[in-house]
């Protein structure tokens, strides 16, 4: 699949989901419909055979994740969409996933909630259970794009980190982004990295499927390519074989953390506008970033010196460089549509001499410009 | 290649060399003697250890991959059937054994049963069906008899139970099958045909939990309960030649039901190659 | 009542060092020999592993000869070796792959 | 690519603080057979992929989602477009009554009105442009399917926000095969009744 | 059920819970098992049936918490237990019964994980996936025994807490204190409060399901008398219709949340032991606490002064009364049997003033007095 | 009660006062149809309001309950057979009433409803089938026959089609039945059958999306497709006396399986009647 | 392409409403009267609520007399009420409770 | 009732800071056949329902749950138990060599090993008394299922720490139908051996 030359146009964010998640080399998708994901799937099911990819529609969402799982051990890059209600049927799988480090990439475009909730209307408050979503102990990593462009460079995003760090990884879209419609250069084959898991290099009989190297990244056999590793959810040891013992045990979670924790500042990502001289600073992702943004020019206008912060990578959020960012800043307004969730993390980040604020927004609508800024006038 | 080895050592060379044995079943479990018949079925056909999947889901049952040495996947427990679809379309030239249980496959992953007999994907399932959850100690399964005694049904079962082959057929899988622990070389063909078969192949094979199902139920140990199969076994050819009341405390064994079908993994190649002139259209 | 881990009995030997050990015992095993020839060719028609055996009584209960006896243990000894047909059905039955026959 | 590679990107500042002038909100609303979002879709890729500007098209789903009221809104500018979704609105086109009720109040006093005449008879304001969209379709094109085509056509020629060149080439980009002459038609159309009221 | 006399018995903390729902009045129970909540689905089968209760195994972990909503709304007290991966597949219908408001029980007797894991070792990683782990906004109860004693009492405040707030209820507990067995008088019928839902005392026409009321908690018609209300998971007004107008959504998301804000001094409750001039103290909850008052003992034999707090609502916290509780302290212990959980909410919840420090143990076996003796002499 | 209703208004007098109609469903769409098609059998039936509850999972299909006048609940997508069976159980007084989509029904709640069938619950499931995802805009289901375009099928559908009818027989139901939002007359009949019987009854709907399924295979409006219903039904009855080769391209409609079998919440009666005596043993 | 909330044209009647207006109109429908009678008794064979019409064209193609013509917005008129048979085709089709017949 | 009815509470401070000698902790292990799970339960009910004692009772599952290395914990305490599981033991029951050798070391320097005499050969130290209760079993009531009672009666009167009554009561309590006779002969078997065993 290469792209030639630089095509023009106009995409839905879930469209945008879909070509940035062809361009990262996607193989395989399996899912099943939801509002306001279904986009996703059904240009999945037009673009792949083509490309001779491979599209299943699963009967439901807890077999669409785990055929992906198979098909990323098959060897596939390979991706699922939801929404909510799908986001909590696959948790366990998703669990799975994280147990066997199967690189993997799941989209939700969130809907209101909880449960059935507003299937058409826009939310943002499956944040923390992007982090906290399955039993047992893991380390998440999921994104959070807020435009067309960012809905394809960020799909990419993260399927490299998924390949990079063997992990599932979680894209956080939501319904407006999904479905608004917006104009985007299609970048050129090679403009954006494209990372793929890392093979073994060494003869079969020695390969782990497990093994515990510097990075704590192991390298990753496909079937069918003469490893012959066992794969298993229960704790294993570096060969996949269930233990009990708890040297092994330990060894096997902390890898689970450390592959990630270690790298935080590859896998971290943020945007700042106007914060050179701020001395408030929203921060806020997704789809309320970009009302960040309008806020923060309306109120740059009104002479107050405020900036923005958008953090691309949600979890694991980088509190070192967000601390650093937060050091000039006096008060900080977390600005998210429900009920306050990242608040909280950032409320552990935040230096102490930073007050946080939170600015939430729960009725189906988007975040408005005029919230944000009479935010900012009433903490100032 | 030229050391031919004995038919009986034949097990062996599928061990995977770093499992520790004896396995974790309890002595006597029909598991391993299923998972013989497998292993020699594999053998018969002559594939390369290489090109073989097996997947399971959570189980006693389901803890066979772990020692084969093939590409293993020990799922989650019901979904065995939803990985083997992703594994088996991703690299459909892979021949994609599943081994379940009777919870495994017909309770908590009933909906993935149904779907991948109604796909009609190449997937060869080999379901050990000891008629209760062996794994967590005794309760009922959706195919334990009515009136038995199960840790959850202390007083009896009173539910009703699914016939396996009848649920199978009814949801569209195209080879059909039913084997016994004690009918060890009928179970190896039947196997056999199933991996041969290119559908979906579903094989139900009777086993004995004596730990649990046959201690709750006084149904003896495993000798006793393999040995009910024998008496309590019909092929399926001699009992269409059978008047129905003789049947009546019997189970039917053998080739069940096949029919043909086009497989799922074909459809979807053939669809590849219809659209890949239209690549044009970008 | 444990979830995934049912029983082990966990032995130290792999399966390739058991079968080797084994294969050597029966390395000289006379092509083509029957098991009836066994009290002259002096191969045992069967190799009992009794490190992976556990003493389970099917290839015992079941073989039509009753050419297998229980030792103290509860695990099969060739007792009427020279009787063994070569039916196969103890190595068929055993679920621990702890019998192979000389002769199959 | 703002976060490809996971480099941390600085706003540009270069372009300084200033005012959102060259933002521009439309919406076009009506009915939900009248294609209003194919209106908005197309309306948006004649201006950004014909024009070259940044734009973004949204709508609202919900409730309305098919049948009832229906709408579609573009915001362009010449600069990022930060907020997506539209504020006050430079320009409404209302193709009935009960969109024209429902969506005036979101206007800017200096914004631009454009009503289907055919149906759309009490209007809030006399500072607004009417044509009988609906009825032209009919009997100049002979298909009433159209009419989204000719306001698309009187809108490009009324406020010159977006190029005749662009909206041409993207109606005809998603204009169902055989269908291209009467939607050529359809907007030529548009143009030239629309020039017919400037010059009134 | 009535209990004449004063009946000692030695339970599993498993079967206690069974006898405490008992006390409580569950009259139906749906289950699917898994190890180590099983004892607990065999304790109802054993039980419901002889008390004219109703006992079903269900197909799956999806379908017992569905038919638990079922039958809750049919006018039972009805619940459920589980363990980590069948608490994660119940985790979309969990937010049915958030959306609902459906009162019922949901044990989880926690294995280690993430994904199959530790069938049979002890973990208490699902803490904040009691809090986070379906999508959307809502306010979590959730309340851990330390002991067979307060599994029978932990259970019985369950209910409580679900009849009285119209709201799911969590009880967690850990594979330790669900298998061990322990000395426990059973309490008389009338020694503990048994609570029960509030009834509509309004004509069948003007019962609102939903009712906003003055303390958010609608009362609750069953089935079949005579009221024929809606029940449905998407967002919804107060008779139980869906709804897309803003303001009806934000009253249904705040409904949520204030019914359990407001009464959070009712519904939180702690544990402390010596306390009174401690200058550390050791957090902790479930079979860890009990380790932590050892660990106390053991370290006022040093003459250290150290104190240990157990909160028996995890969710929610309290935190006004336990940052009251630490004032006097300079540094406080929060031990777990995971990577760092309840920590995170500590840090958030502590007094500037406080130091906290994180004591995890993850390798599938319990925290010793002497781990937390070594952490307390390492702080001081 | 004096007034005796005209049968046409009959329908009027089950919906819900506070909901406002029109309903949510396109216009000419078969649900409507299907709704009074069973407000009229309970109606025959003459049950208490009070006394039905109608339950349904997620889809147009599901919305149903909203708009009836009884105890309703609109559950999550596909597990509206698994409320069911709690509400039921705990109330088994109750007639409870599912209302599923082809979706809801066997996509994603597969498995709750062959353990439905088998457990032969007291429930009468009225299974809405359009053949396709109209909710969420016209994806394929595990009906939609092969070959026909739908959205995540643009290509045509390669996928295997469930046989209601059979896959509900092979599960254990004792009620099997197939109408058609045409043959509404014959569809009131059928739900008033699966209503009185005791067990639990599926009624397989057969129903247009003209909006979806019509528009994306050129299959015309809801006049059109539901024409389509008239001309390929078959009943069951008229379809034993026709030659096999004549039934090509029709469907079979009517009773199509009953068997006699005890029912769940009964068997559970018993249990508890026969444990009543020990109470003793606490 | 929304979940949940296809399409609506929200009314505000409630059918009790609805019900009452309609009854009202039909108050001295003479009782056993036919519907061939109609054009001597003067009570229409049907009902049409318009309000709840939605003009799916249903009644009109089904309707084997062919009584049923459509009205400007495609709505159902009772352009030959003498032709009714009363055969109920037409109500029992239509999706929406629109139609009620005097006679049945 | 630490937790009922929301009250918190306060620890129970009349007892002081004392250190836990009043703290029992025994193990009861062997292989999986032997019925030391249930010997260690009725250990704890004997304790805890006939001495009124406070008493846990703790095992561990995992690979070891049937077959190999079986045992079962029992802590007992006149105060409240805090700490469920053993740390240091006061007492070993071992009915296996393995057993032996792998939980000797868990033992307090004071601590009381007892052990089966007919399957445990190699004792790690002098200090302990040993008794064939395997072929005790066997020999003299005629089944080797009651080897743990005969072990319990042992226990019994070597340590002190249960009462006869109450060990008595507990084992009836347990015993299937039928079985009574033989346990009660298995029990005072116990008892008067490990009196034999005190006196030399
Ligand atoms: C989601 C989930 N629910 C429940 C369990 C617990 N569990 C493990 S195996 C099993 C049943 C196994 O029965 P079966 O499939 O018949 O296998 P067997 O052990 O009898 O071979 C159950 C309920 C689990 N591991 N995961
Ligand atoms: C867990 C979950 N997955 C997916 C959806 C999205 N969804 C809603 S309805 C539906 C399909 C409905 O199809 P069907 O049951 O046939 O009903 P119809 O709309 O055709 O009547 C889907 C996939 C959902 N609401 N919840
Ligand atoms: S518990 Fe039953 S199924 Fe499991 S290994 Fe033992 S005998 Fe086999
Ligand atoms: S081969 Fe046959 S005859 Fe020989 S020992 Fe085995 S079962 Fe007996
Ligand atoms: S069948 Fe195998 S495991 Fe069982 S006793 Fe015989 S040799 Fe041993
Ligand atoms: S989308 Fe299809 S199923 Fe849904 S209401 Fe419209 S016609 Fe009916
Ligand atoms: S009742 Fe029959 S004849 Fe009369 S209008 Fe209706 S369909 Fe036509
Ligand atoms: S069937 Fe009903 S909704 Fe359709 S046109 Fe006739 S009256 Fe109107
Ligand atoms: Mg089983
Ligand atoms: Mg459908």
């Amino acid at each position: 699949m290469t792209m030639q030359k630089a095509i023009v146009k106009m995409l839905q964010g879930n469209e945008a989901c879909v070509y940035g998640a062809l361009y990262a080399g996607v193989e395989f998708f399996a899912g099943y419909p939801i509002t306001p994901s279904t986009e996703i799937a059904e240009g999945m099911a037009r673009e792949l055979p083509r490309r001779g990819g491979k599209f299943i529609q699963m009967e439901d969402e807890i077999g669409s994740i785990a055929a992906v799982i198979g098909a990323a051990n098959a060897g596939c890059k390979a991706m699922t969409a939801t929404s909510g209600p799908g986001f909590s049927l696959m948790q366990e799988n998703i669990g799975y996933a994280y147990m066997t480090e199967t690189p993997c990439v799941i989209i939700n475009v969130q809907r209101g909630g909880p449960s059935t909730g507003l299937p058409t209307k826009i939310a943002q408050s499956d944040t923390m259970q992007a982090r906290w979503g399955t039993h047992g102990d893991y380390t998440a990593i999921a994104v959070a794009p807020s435009s067309a462009r960012e809905c394809f460079s960020e799909t990419v995003r993260a399927f490299n980190l998924s390949e990079r760090f063997r992990t599932p990884v979680i894209v956080l879209t939501d319904e407006v982004l999904g479905h608004m419609r917006e104009i985007m250069t299609i970048p050129q084959a090679g403009e954006l990295r494209v990372v793929d898991r890392v093979r073994p290099d060494v003869p079969h009989e020695w390969y782990r499927h497990f093994e515990i190297t510097p990075s704590f990244v192991s390298p990753m056999a496909s079937f069918g390519e003469g490893y012959r590793y066992n794969v298993s959810g229960l704790t294993h040891d570096q060969d996949g074989f269930p233990t009990a013992i708890p040297e092994e045990i330990k060894t096997k979670l902390d890898k689970l953390r450390l592959k990630i924790e270690r790298y935080i500042d590859e896998i971290t990502s943020f945007r700042t506008e106007m914060m050179d001289d701020a001395h408030v600073a929203v921060i806020s992702y997704g789809s309320v970033a970009r009302a960040a943004y309008q806020a923060v020019r309306m109120a740059r206008e009104r002479r107050i010196k405020v900036g923005a912060i958008q953090p691309f990578t949600i979890w694991p959020l980088g509190e070192i460089r967000l601390r650093e960012l937060l050091i000039p800043i006096k008060k900080v307004i977390v600005a998210e549509l429900n009920m306050g969730q990242l608040v909280h993390e950032i409320r552990r980040v935040a230096p102490r001499h930073t007050e946080v604020f939170s600015l939430n927004r729960y009725d189906g609508e988007v975040m408005t410009p005029h919230q944000i800024l009479d935010k900012i006038r009433e903490v100032l | 290649m030229t050391h031919q080895p004995l038919q009986s050592e034949v097990t062996h060379h599928y061990l995977r060399p770093k499992k520790k044995f004896p396995n974790v079943w309890c002595a006597g479990c029909g598991n391993g003697i299923v998972m013989g018949a497998l292993i020699r079925a594999i053998d018969k056909l002559g594939l390369d250890k290489n090109d073989v999947a097996v997947i399971s889901g959570i189980g006693c049952s389901s803890r066979m991959p772990v020692y084969l040495d093939f590409n293993t996947l020990h799922t989650t427990h019901g979904r065995a059937l939803a990985f083997a679809t992703g594994v088996k379309i991703a690299k459909p030239q892979m021949k994609v054994i599943v081994i379940t249980g009777d919870g495994d496959a017909l309770a908590i992953g009933g909906n993935h049963f149904i779907h991948a007999c109604r796909r009609n994907i190449d997937i060869t399932a080999v379901l050990i069906n000891n008629k209760i959850y062996g794994m967590t100690g005794g309760q009922f399964a959706p195919t334990t008899p009515g009136g038995m005694i199960a840790t959850t049904a202390p007083h009896g079962n009173y539910e009703k139970q699914f016939d396996v082959v009848k649920l199978a057929i009814g949801a569209g899988a195209s080879y059909v099958a039913r084997g016994t622990v004690y009918h060890v070389t009928q179970l190896e063909k039947l196997i056999t045909g199933g991996l041969r078969k290119k559908g979906f192949a579903l094989i139900d094979a009777f086993s004995n939990c004596h730990t649990y199902y046959g201690r709750m139920n006084r149904e003896g140990d495993a000798v006793a309960m393999i040995r009910w199969f024998k008496k309590h076994a019909m092929p399926v050819e001699a009992a269409a030649r059978i008047p129905p009341e003789k049947l009546k405390d019997k189970f039917i064994t053998g080739l069940i039901h096949e029919t043909d079908a086009t497989e799922f993994c074909e459809e979807y190649h053939w669809l590849v190659d219809r659209l890949s002139g239209k690549e044009a259209e970008k | 009542m444990s979830d995934e881990e049912p029983k082990p009995k966990v032995s130290d030997a792999t399966p390739d060092e058991q079968k080797v050990t084994d294969r050597d015992a029966a390395a000289d095993r006379p092509a083509g020999m029957k098991a009836s020839d066994y009290v002259k060719g002096g191969v045992p028609p069967l190799n009992i592993f009794l490190h992976w055996c556990k003493a389970c009584n099917l290839c015992i209960a079941f073989c039509p000869q009753k050419v297998l006896e229980p030792d103290r243990d509860g695990k099969p000894v060739l007792a009427h070796p020279e009787k063994c047909t070569q039916c196969a059905i103890c190595w068929l039955h055993c679920p621990d792959f702890a019998i192979t026959s000389n002769y199959k | 690519m703002n976060a490809a590679g996971g480099k941390e990107q600085k706003g540009k500042k270069s372009k300084g603080i200033q005012v959102d002038s060259d933002r521009y909100e439309i919406r076009l609303s009506g009915s939900g057979g009248q294609g209003l979002i194919l209106a908005g879709v197309i309306l948006a890729e004649g201006l950004g992929i014909g024009d070259g500007k940044n734009v973004v098209q949204t709508q609202s789903y919900g409730p309305e989602a098919r049948g009832g009221a229906s709408r579609a809104d573009v915001v362009v500018s010449e600069r990022e477009i930060h907020y997506p979704k539209t504020m006050k609105l430079d320009m409404l086109l209302a193709m009935t009554q009960e969109a024209c009720d429902k969506y005036y109040p979101d206007m800017k006093e200096s914004g631009v009105l454009i009503i289907d005449s055919t149906l759309v008879t009490q209007v809030p304001t006399k500072r607004y442009y009417g044509l009988p969209f609906t009825r032209l379709a009919r009997e100049e094109i002979g298909i009433v399917m159209v009419a989204n085509v000719i306001a698309l056509g009187a809108i490009a020629e009324l406020t010159g926000i977006v190029s005749r060149e662009a909206i041409r080439d993207a109606v005809l980009a998603r204009a169902p095969r055989g269908t291209e002459e009467k939607n050529k038609q359809a907007l030529e159309l548009g143009f030239s009744e629309a020039k017919k009221l400037k010059r009134t």
